[in-house]
């Protein structure tokens, strides 16, 4: 699964993006995020408020109950602030 | 009606013009009745900023816009689109976004440009970040309650 | 709030330049953070019209435009705003009026340029007499009560 | 007391303007447009359904109720269509 972020959530994690095996029992969008901040210090600064963490898989958003595809691009960022 | 118009959409680095977008939109039309543009400029916060950085998701971004202009051009009667959002350093007084809609009809077109500004400001994949006038980076430029509360005007 | 802005207008038988009057409005300002544009054109209603003759009151078009503007200036918090209303014949595609307005905020920008063209629309004293793509004079344009209702919303 | 007329108001009475020396007991617009209506045929198809004529006195709106000035330009016409 590939990931990237952006934002202030880039910044914590110190990566644009990394691709990551997930483990099985890794289903959903939240779960995702469960999973990833226990991957150390810059996961947990940028996911500690994870309900903030807004989520686009293969270009679209998603909620948080998403199910995770086998594979493709999944982003996490900040609420925007576009225009 | 008649078939929703085809918006144009693009992202770039570079500034745009806002007249040769009207005319892009308008050239030899004789049915438009209304032209609206909105440009969104990099304001520098009283004195606070040297500029803004806009970052966004190359792919992601370009779609999202396409999808919130193709979801106006279903709702309103338009005879033209237009939306081009800028990344990268911009300085106070720069231009970041433009809408241009034009319609038979005026509430249209403005309707049209609101509900755009609305949804690119809480919905496209853009972000900036502060630099601030006394050199240094400053803060991610925070999402306000209002501008999602302002999605809901849509909702209908 | 700080002073209303002064509101610029111009009543005039020549085309005007959107880009022009934008530059007016915000150059050399870093505290502008969104300009709207309102352009009217001249419709030939599917064909059936030659040109648009506008008749106007003089004096007290530009009058009764400047008080429709300063009290858009009063109601929002405006950092310029521009307007211009033509007069004489105009063919399908020519501009008729443009209103550009600049704030701090892109809420105050957009419902004043929609307040302006809600009054200009009632309140102003122009009136249009067709032309025919026939040949010939056709109808003066009449007021419709949807325009006289839209008034409402701005009343509260 | 100058008159001035816009268009189906101005075409129908024939004239852009004109001067007139009103009566004493002409004091309002709406006794202006009564009177005007016995001036003579274009007077009485413009003027034939008075509600609907816009008046202004000295460049400014007013209703059928306003009093007239000593002196001024009152001016006639339908109802507006800018913008």
């Amino acid at each position: 699964m590939k990931l990237v972020y952006f934002a202030w959530v880039r910044e914590r994690i110190g990566k644009e993006s990394e691709t990551v095996a997930l483990p099985p029992e890794v289903g959903t969008v939240a779960e995702l995020l469960s999973w990833l901040r226990q991957r150390g210090e810059g996961y947990a600064a940028a996911l500690e408020q994870p309900q903030v963490i807004r989520v686009a898989i293969d270009h679209e958003h998603v909620t948080h109950e998403t199910r995770l595809p086998a594979d493709g691009e999944v982003a996490l960022f900040p609420p925007m602030t576009g225009g | 009606m008649a078939e929703p118009c085809q918006p144009r959409v693009r992202v770039q680095a570079e500034d745009f013009d806002a007249a040769l977008e009207i005319e892009r939109l308008t050239a030899g039309r004789r049915d438009i009745g209304a032209v609206v543009t909105f440009t969104g400029r990099c304001r520098d916060e009283g004195g606070r900023l040297a500029a803004l950085e806009l970052e966004h998701y190359p792919g992601m971004a370009e779609a999202q816009i396409r999808r919130i202009a193709e979801e106006a051009a279903r709702r309103w009667a338009l005879s033209g689109l237009s939306v081009i959002h800028r990344f990268g350093r911009l300085a106070p007084g720069e231009n970041i976004v433009l809408v241009v809609a034009a319609s038979a009809h005026r509430r249209a077109a403005l309707e049209a440009a609101d509900f755009l500004m609305d949804y690119l400001k809480s919905c496209a994949p853009f972000w900036k970040k502060e630099h601030l006038a006394g050199g240094g980076e400053g803060d991610w430029v925070a999402a306000k309650a209002e501008d999602e509360a302002a999605l809901e005007r849509w909702r209908k």
